[in-house]
């Protein structure tokens, strides 16, 4: 894309680093990088395979002067960051790209195998050479996105493109089956899907929000929330700790998801709780630098669900 | 030195731990006790030996286990003692222990100090805290074969007067007049008799000399980086010097991946190391 | 207690409903002994977690009692504990328990019967949909309970 | 040589399960195309063209396993205390359709966890599961952009750690015994005879590892600036770890079933977590991730080899097909060599 080199070179003027992505040789998708000089900066790329979310990397990088790359969606989780003082908005040069919509790698990946050849051009996706319907291939979160530009830059990469890029939000896969079951066939829909968890806690290490880290309680003895075993009752546990705590700050960024490496719909339960956040309490996470966190404030007069 | 694997009839169950039982329970400090424990099965306390610098895993099940330096001497046969500081998870397990309670101990482990390579030589031993641990096993067993060393000293350094752990040991040592008994405090009052001043201080004020002599030191991190440092200016090489070293531990025999330093694992190649031993080894501590 | 017998757990302010509970108890209303009342300093202190623990650990329902609005002890713990409360109430189905096995109420300490009512009200509600059984099965004295280790293992495992 | 036919297949794996248990790939029902090692039962389908996600190593090292059981009781000679061993007696476990990185990482594995009973080193779950495990791997025609099995000698031709193998070739597949055990598999009279050509087996990536061993504990060690360039993108999950067909760290701990029952158990652990190797002191060896990565690296590269024999590592790719960062442990060793 245009302009994202110059740009990152301009910023690190004013910056010790900056998060960005570059292009694998092995896969030709695009990979997180960290710029330090004009050198490394020549590497970067924005295209549609730039997935992940680089806000996750600001938390332990508290003492540095960082420039990030950010998609809309990106964006949102660098305010909520700010909102929660994990990162000073004036550390940080928010390099705004305009996203049209990403391609889920790792779904293309899964079906025809990991560095099939992927060329993204307009509305034509060619993998491995075969012509392919690329909407088959989007990411779900771009569906409907929320901000296709960020709502916090203070440098535009290329061309925003003031327009959301696709149709209409797409629930989960699974969401429709997913509502037509009972609490009980939940609980088992839950208890499978759990069962092949493995504990390795990427779900966690992703999110920009689950900024505790090293001492989350998923893992700590003193308090021993979740016992050792992997199975479905402690990866359970897991999960009501991380959707718990995410109760108004997932900006539904879905990386918990893409990161999972045995496919646990996770954003099934967390969509249903930003759906209910955003009906209680006209929240959005990430959506104004001026919000309140809905759960560290209360409202005397409108809080009134009526029950009790 | 390689390590001694655990004899017996569970050598084959490494993982599964013998019964025994608390005898006695010595509370040294705030925060420092000392348990006394006796194997359930006699034959097997009959025939337990170790050498010193071994250590153990004291465990109460339903908390876990933890490895614990053997602070009681070899020829000591009527019990197994671990000396414990409260911390975490087990150590607080531990503490709340009584006489007659069950625990469970997987031991010996690890190597030892190298005691039969050192007579004939005098010995110094340097220790801080709870560090005196091993270091109470390896002075008592040399004060059993006292005509086999040379010269015996030992520097015993501790914040406070009442930091001071094995207080009985201490008088003994102080009364005996066959070894060189230093006790020293960070900060003192008014009816502390030994020394007052942090141990490498006082290390270098003795001044003793590296003719024949070996060192051994275990105790805090900070201590024993500048003891190391006083050593060395006084002329002792890294040969010359032991000390222990201290590892996040779980399965003990050398599996389950966490307390190696490079390629070496503390709980079974160690935990005794030679400085000169320690040099050869990546950095990582 | 026969084997489909159900265990409820209250988490009570100590300020209003745990007087409360106790009023009920002492002027002898009658009242069902599922419960099990864990007494907290506030409504406040109810991390969601806990009442998702409970449920992980064999209780059926799980009912959270606090000082009506405005008589907070401490001004205003109700008022955190009242979005939280709801958010998870609100959440129950999609971790695939029925809303009605969690309830959350106001009661003083004045206000015995009414904690009377309120527990036989969501005993009664509970009853007919029996044991919930969340995943890895619920651990309970009286289950036959799998270890930990054999809650791991997966269904070819176990065979 | 013998031969199968591709609609066969589920006939063959009628007759492996009369022996035991059968685990094959398998594509798990709202798992977004993941494929993992699975229990197979009659009407389950197998998928053997894509490769899976994680290892086949919790047939040998279970997630988490109980160790032991213990109770404690009181008698009128105070309390006591019941500790029970687990229970190693188990029969034979098919894996059917592992690849030859997964079959040889049992052997790679071997070196450390099924020494002969008297050394030093004993993990007896391990053994046993090891001792019953029937391996029925699939040889490889193509690998993908992750794989890098040809870094050893043997590549995809290996057979270390098998029983049985098998090649793709017409509608079916060429089946080759490589141990008694498959010899006795050959037996069945469900194979028929064939004059089919073995086909051509894939070359995947090379990469240069011979040279680390010293380095990793010498220049490389001291180079904390190489670990912390090389892993700045990395997230410190246990991604890596879990998938690895040979990486064997575990955790220890309790868990109580009551207030006086309970079982010691092991789970997998990972070398990525900080809480790996964190001291109840709060000190922590490892304290960043360039640390632990570090760790990751040598124990594989250099620790491991110069321990036990073989590289801890098996070039299966797992680790870099599902990176949630896009990690290539493939350019931390072309690297880690030039360097």
């Amino acid at each position: 894309m245009n302009g994202i080199v110059d740009t990152i070179k301009n910023v690190l003027k004013e910056t010790d680093l900056v998060l960005g992505w570059t292009t694998d040789p092995v896969t030709g998708v695009a990979t997180p990088a960290r710029f330090h000089d004009e050198k490394e900066a020549e590497q970067a790329v924005f295209d549609s395979t730039c997935a992940h979310n680089l806000a996750v990397h600001l938390p332990r990088l508290k003492d540095s002067r960082v420039g990030i790359v950010a998609k809309g969606c990106d964006a949102r989780s660098v305010i909520e960051l700010i909102i929660e003082h994990e990162v000073q908005r004036e550390q940080l040069a928010v390099i705004g790209v305009g996203c049209g919509s990403l391609l889920d790698v790792k779904k293309i990946w899964r079906r025809y195998g990991y560095g099939v050849a992927i060329k993204d051009r307009d509305d034509s996706l060619l993998i491995g050479g075969e012509q392919v319907n690329r909407d088959e291939f989007i990411q779900r979160k771009c569906h409907g996105c929320l901000e296709a530009d960020p709502d916090i830059y203070d440098v535009i990469a290329g061309e925003v493109t003031g327009e959301i890029p696709t149709d209409t939000v797409r629930p989960h896969p699974l969401h429709d089956m997913f509502v037509s079951l009972t609490p009980a066939e939940r609980r088992s829909f839950w208890r499978e899907q759990f069962s092949r968890c493995i504990r390795c806690y990427a779900c966690r290490e992703v999110c920009p929000m689950c900024f505790c880290r090293d001492v989350c309680i998923m893992q700590t003895q003193i308090p021993r929330w979740a016992g050792g075993a992997v199975d479905a009752k402690q990866s359970e546990m897991i999960q009501l700790i991380r959707v718990n705590h995410l109760a108004g700050r997932c900006t539904g960024c879905g990386e918990c998801e893409r990161a999972c490496p045995v496919g646990i719909p996770l954003m099934l339960l967390l969509d249903e709780q930003n759906h209910a956040i955003e009906e209680m309490f006209a929240y959005g996470a990430g959506a104004s630098l001026k919000a309140r966190p809905p759960l560290l404030v209360f409202d005397v007069n409108k809080d009134i669900w009526g029950k009790g | 030195m390689s390590t001694i694997p655990r004899q017996g009839k569970k050598a084959l169950e490494p993982l599964r731990p013998e019964k025994a039982t608390v005898v006695d329970v010595i509370r040294e400090t705030h925060n420092i006790k000392s348990l006394r424990v006796v194997f359930d099965d006699e034959e097997l306390m009959t025939s337990f030996t170790f050498q010193p610098g071994q250590v153990g895993q004291l465990g109460v099940m339903g908390a876990g286990e933890s490895t614990f330096a053997i602070a009681s001497p070899p020829s000591q046969r009527e019990y197994i003692q671990f000396s414990v500081m409260k911390t975490g998870v087990v150590t607080t397990a531990i503490h709340e222990l009584a006489v007659g309670d069950r625990v469970t101990v997987r031991a010996p482990m690890g190597n030892h100090f190298p005691v039969d390579r050192w007579q004939g030589k005098n010995v110094l031993v340097i220790g801080g805290g709870i560090g005196m641990a091993p270091l109470r096993s390896l002075f008592l067993h040399m004060m059993d074969h006292r005509e086999e060393y040379g010269h015996l000293q030992l520097i015993y350094g501790a914040r406070t007067p009442s930091d001071i752990c094995y207080r009985d040991d201490c008088r003994d040592w102080k009364q005996c007049g066959d070894v060189d008994f230093i006790t020293t405090i960070d900060t003192g009052n008014q009816d502390w008799e030994g020394r007052v001043g942090l141990v490498p201080a006082v290390l270098e004020e003795e001044e003793p000399s590296p003719e024949n002599n070996i060192a051994v030191t275990c105790g805090p991190p900070v201590m024993i980086k500048f003891v190391l440092e006083s050593l060395g200016k006084m002329g002792f090489r890294d040969e010359q010097i032991y000390t222990t070293l201290e590892r996040r531990m779980k399965c003990g025999i050398g599996l389950c991946g966490r307390c190696n330093v490079g390629p070496r694992y503390v709980c079974t190649d160690g935990p005794v190391f030679s400085l000169k031993e320690l040099g050869e080894l990546p950095d990582e501590m | 207690m026969s084997g489909g017998d159900i265990k409820l757990v209250g988490f009570l302010c100590n300020w209003c409903s745990y007087a409360g509970a106790d009023m009920a108890g002492t002027s002898r209303m009658a009242q069902p002994a599922e419960m099990r009342i864990v007494r907290l300093p506030c409504t406040g202190r109810v991390n969601p977690l806990l009442v998702l623990k409970a449920f992980q650990e064999g209780a059926d329902g799980v009912l959270v009692s606090g000082c009506h609005p405005g008589d907070c002890h401490y001004n205003e713990g109700n008022y955190y504990a009242h979005r939280r409360l709801e958010l998870l109430s609100r959440m129950m189905a999609v971790y695939g328990i029925e809303p009605e096995r969690f309830r959350y109420t106001w009661i003083s300490a004045s206000e015995g019967a009414r904690w009377a009512e309120t527990v036989t009200g969501f005993t009664e509600t509970i009853r007919p949909l029996g044991r919930l059984n969340l995943a890895g099965g619920g651990a309970r004295d009286d289950d036959h309970h799998q270890g930990p280790a054999a809650g791991s293992a997966s269904p070819a495992e176990k065979r | 040589m013998k031969f199968i036919a591709s609609d066969r297949i589920d006939g063959l794996l009628e007759r492996l399960g009369e022996r035991g248990p059968v685990w094959a790939p398998r594509e798990p029902e709202g798992a977004a195309g993941t494929v993992l090692f699975a229990p197979w039962r009659p009407g389950d389908a197998v998928e053997l063209d894509r490769f899976t996600t994680l290892s086949a190593k919790k047939l040998v090292l279970p997630a988490s396993e109980k160790l032991l059981s213990f109770s404690y009781s009181l008698t009128p000679e105070g309390e006591a205390l019941d500790i029970t061993g687990a229970d190693q007696g188990r029969g034979d476990t098919v894996l059917f359709g592992a690849r030859v990185c997964d079959a040889r990482a049992f052997t790679v594995l071997d070196a450390l966890l099924a020494l002969p009973p008297g050394e030093s080193y004993q993990d007896p779950g391990y053994r046993s599961r090891r001792r019953n495990l029937l391996v029925i791997t699939l040889a490889c025609t193509a690998g993908d952009a992750a794989c890098f099995c040809s870094s050893w000698k043997e590549g995809t031709a290996s057979t270390q750690g098998s029983d049985l193998m098998l090649y793709p070739a017409g509608e079916g597949y060429l089946a080759r015994s490589v141990s008694p055990r498959g010899e006795e598999l050959l037996a069945l009279d469900i194979w028929e005879d064939s004059d089919l050509e073995p086909p051509e087996l894939a070359v995947t990536d090379r990469v240069p590892f011979e040279a680390l061993e010293a380095k990793l504990v010498g220049s490389l060690f001291s180079d904390l600036d190489f670990w912390r360039e090389l892993t700045a993108k990395c997230v410190s999950c246990g991604y890596c770890t879990y998938t690895c067909p040979t990486c064997y760290c575990f955790d220890m701990y309790d868990e109580m079933s009551s207030s006086r029952d309970g079982e010691r158990c092991r789970s997998w652990d990972a070398c990525m977590f900080y809480l790996y190797t964190l001291e109840t002191s709060g000190h922590n060896p490892r304290p960043t991730i360039a640390h632990r990565y570090r760790n990751r690296i040598g124990h594989k590269f250099s620790y491991y080899p110069a321990n036990q024999g073989p590289v801890l590592c098996t070039g299966c790719g797992r680790c870099i097909r599902g990176c949630p960062v896009g990690l290539d442990i493939r350019d931390v060793l072309r690297a880690a060599g030039e360097r």
